[in-house]
């Protein structure tokens, strides 16, 4: 089901904890839907995230690619982070099943809410963020009966 | 381990050698059309018809009363549909519950969107089907009740005798699936009034793509694949031999071991149960202690979810099962632990365990060994294990 | 002869030995459910993927358009009905012909006890149906045309092409019974403008109790049978992995020596086709001589009755096949010798031999001994073959 | 399908052929529903069927009752071959399979019909026996589907 690279992240996930004092901290998904995934910024004065932590409660795809997110945003600055998109994590995983497209754009929220909450904290305006979604949800293919 | 441990054996079974052996004559030398006139072909008929037979006995049914279909899915849809179909004069209401099986489920669904009306009875916490909802809810337009006979995911064992006098006394047919029951318990159609039964092969180490409908005689059903005259011109399609050869005699094998199964099935479940309540906190079983198939464990473990609990135990070489919405690239998690009563979050961490007679008892402890050891992995990536903790600590 | 001369293929096959071999793996070895979770059963998953591939291939079509199920019959249904209710708000009206497979008759007349509306094409005396009726009988609430692609008694191949021409320019929806064509003819779906294809494994050597139902994409066709998510969420129940990997390994083989088999088969046929025309008098080739299945051969000998023909050749070790009302319980001989225009007296007295390339010329030859002297020992018996020779003598 | 004595019969039928100036001849069926069956009678001053003849054109089943029907009749006086019913005939044959019990009818039918003629041709009236109708059919099996 899961290609190499997913099941890496998913068996040796990189950068999962937690932070004492983050710069920033976003969480998304909800229990009812089987998806949470937190996300821990520590930003410097130059905006460039020198560390991320994540936790995620959700299936393989979930703990992959928040395991892929982390380590593409490690090291970029905010504005770089905010360029990589579901599309990116997708790619870096080398695909994922239709089915499990929403995670990874579950990954890309938790990222903006956390970057939401370091803005928010420092009362700055980060151009193209905007306040994330509680909830992200996928368009459910119509059943055919 | 270096093997594979297979403790998965509601989803499918792996064949009795000796079912395939039965089979292969069927492919070769036996295969002859049973619908034809010859020597040749006849020997076909005899054989399904000495099939037929044992399948009979095997519930105290009389053998016309056995009708071959693909399986338990078809099984489920013709008795559902055909019945709508054939009591529509008397009535257009059908009575299930809600932890069916989709095939009973979204035939009911489909049969809604053509005018019928369907009542789905609730559950309880245990996983029992609700008995004074039920009575309550026939009305004089209720022409079916149809409700499993065990529970595919929690294995609750539902009280069928009583299912079966409340249909009876109100004049409403009773339909049950009894798929995952199957040569599992003992069933005695008349005893226990039952007017049709689902059942499939590759459930109890047969073949897949064989089951059959029992439909007591007397019922007015109609055939839901309509064509040739097979199946005394109630199932169409060329008669599957080898198959109906070879589920016979699983059918055989299991009715003969069914006592030994089930106390070696005790056994090794009972090893797993009490381990992993005892050892894995923040856990519990799903579905009534007592009253479920000797095979069947359906634990939740809290904070965690079931895809990746399974894919973990995967790659520890254990076969497994889950009533996660990931597992089926759904959104809500299983029906069946939501019918319980279970929340969402629980129902998403929920793991089921289906040995048969063939595990032992060190691929059981290892098997919880390993739900140890993920479990406490998986919470320690958990953001709701991180908070509940948390919280402890605050208090 | 000591050993069964076997010329009824268009009833059922011998499996061929490769295909069991290719089973075989999946009962004990391979028996993982695919929808499971875990990688051992994603290996099922992955071979039945792979038939599927070889399957569409096989003519011409995308691999998501091929659905299996659980035969020719059950395809059939599923086709008709299914289109019957997905385009009931275009229209009611379904165009079939007089000598379709009972699979497709009987269904026809089910929606037709629904209120749906079902045309019967003519078949001209050689057995190909009337193109210029068929033409004129579409309406604006013509909805499908379902047409056999070659008719399992007497052989005959339809203009298959001309059909989804037609079907195409007035926006009609063609499915084709294609249980007796597929593999013993080339068949393209894109080419050939064909919406649906119904096709039977055991008909091709492979096992019973297993087929397809093509459906091209974009076509608004609902499930027939509900349940699970399997096959695309269109036929639930769990997939017959076995034969699944059985089926597409005798497409296989039988696509690769397609040519190989039909000039033998031919070969043969041609031997006994002469030889039965020239020796046997009052009798008759049924369906065209040409446009016909390679290893299809019609008879019918006049003054004598079809299953006492069957029996005696029987008696000689030989398999064959009858249109006898006699062989099937009921009064009226069968509706496609009917169709092309046949007296009944003259039905009841048909034979079909339908060989493979695995017969030999000498069982040909035998077959034809036999047929002549069991004739001429039937007809000795007959008060119409007494009747008509006391009149000859008359004149 | 069959019972040995029904492919003893079917395979080596007894009295086939034709009469030359027979008492009675009857021939019930029509070809169209499969089955014709012709009987010849030789019937002797004493009312003995002192010979019996029959053709048959019909399946396995129609041929075995006529070989049984002409053995059981052969020799009885008319009186006593009128009590040959179909029941009788099939009991002889060990059983028919259950669509075929009409071609046992037909059997009976023939005989009737061959006696009818005989009593025709020489103006007696036999207590019992009835014109017989030229077709027998059996009450179909309802068809559900
Ligand atoms: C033309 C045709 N259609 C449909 C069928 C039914 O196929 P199956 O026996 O696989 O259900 C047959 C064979 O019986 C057939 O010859
Ligand atoms: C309770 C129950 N009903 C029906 C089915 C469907 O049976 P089959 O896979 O044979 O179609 C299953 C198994 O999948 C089941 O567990």
């Amino acid at each position: 089901m899961y290609s190499e690279k997913v099941m890496d992240h998913f068996s040796n996930p990189r950068n999962v904890g937690e932070m004492e004092n983050p710069s920033g901290v976003g969480t998304v998904g909800n229990a009812k839907c089987g998806d949470i995934m937190r996300i821990y910024l520590d930003i410097d004065e130059n905006s460039v995230i020198q560390d991320i932590k994540f936790k995620t409660f959700g299936c393989g795809a979930a703990v992959a690619t928040s395991s892929m997110a982390t380590e593409l945003v490690k090291g970029k600055t905010v504005n770089e982070a905010l360029k990589i998109t579901n599309r990116s994590v997708m790619e870096a995983l080398d695909g994922l099943p239709p089915v499990k497209i929403h995670c990874s754009l579950l990954a890309e929220e938790a990222i903006h809410a956390a970057l939401w909450d370091y803005a928010t904290k420092n009362n700055l305006v980060i151009e193209g963020l905007k306040k994330p979604k509680s909830d992200v949800h996928e368009e459910e293919e119509e059943l055919v009966y | 381990m270096e093997n594979k441990i297979y403790l998965d054996n509601a989803a499918t079974t792996k064949v009795r050698p000796e079912v395939v052996e039965t089979m292969l004559p069927y492919f070769t030398e036996q295969y002859g059309n049973p619908s034809s006139v010859y020597e040749f072909a006849s020997q076909s008929k005899i054989a399904v018809d000495e099939a037929r037979e044992a399948i009979a006995k095997s519930i105290n049914a009389d053998k016309p009363d056995i009708y071959f279909t693909s399986g338990g899915t078809e099984a489920d849809n013709w008795a559902i549909v055909a019945t709508a179909e054939a009591y529509k004069d008397k009535g257009n209401h059908i009575i299930t519950s809600k932890f069916e099986h989709h095939a009973v489920l979204h035939t009911c669904e489909y049969l809604e969107r053509r005018g019928y009306e369907v009542t789905y009875i609730d559950v309880n916490e245990n996983g029992i089907i609700d008995l004074d909802q039920l009575k309550n809810e026939i009305r004089p337009t209720t022409i079916l009740i149809t409700i499993m006979f065990a529970n595919n995911e929690i294995g609750t064992i539902q009280p069928i005798k009583e299912i079966g006098q409340i249909a009876k006394d109100n004049n409403v047919l009773f339909h049950t699936d009894a798929v995952q029951a199957y040569t599992h318990l003992d069933i005695d159609v008349k005893d226990l009034n039952i007017d049709m039964l689902s059942a499939s092969a590759h459930k109890l180490k047969g073949p897949k793509g064989i089951g059959f409908l029992y439909i007591r005689k007397g019922i007015k059903n109609r055939s839901f694949i309509h064509g040739g005259a097979q199946e005394r011109r109630r199932r169409a399609g060329t008669e599957n031999v080898p198959s109906i050869m070879g589920f016979a005699k699983a059918v055989e094998i299991n009715m003969a071991t069914i006592k030994e199964r089930t106390e070696k099935e005790l056994e090794l479940r009972n090893i797993l149960m009490k381990r992993v309540l005892s050892e894995v906190p923040f856990t519990r079983l799903n579905g009534d202690k007592n009253r479920r198939l000797s095979n069947n464990l359906n634990f939740s473990f809290q904070f965690i979810e079931g895809e990746s609990l399974l894919i973990m135990l995967d790659m520890k070489n254990i076969c497994a099962s889950s009533g996660s919405a990931c597992t089926s690239g759904a959104l809500d998690p299983s029906h069946v632990l939501l019918s319980i009563g279970l929340p969402h979050e629980i129902a998403h961490g929920s793991l089921r365990l289906t040995l048969c007679e063939e595990n032992t008892e060190e691929e059981i402890n290892y098997t919880v060994d390993m739900i140890k050891e993920i479990v406490q992995k998986l919470r320690d990536m958990s953001p709701l294990y991180e908070d509940f903790i948390k919280k402890q600590n605050r208090r």
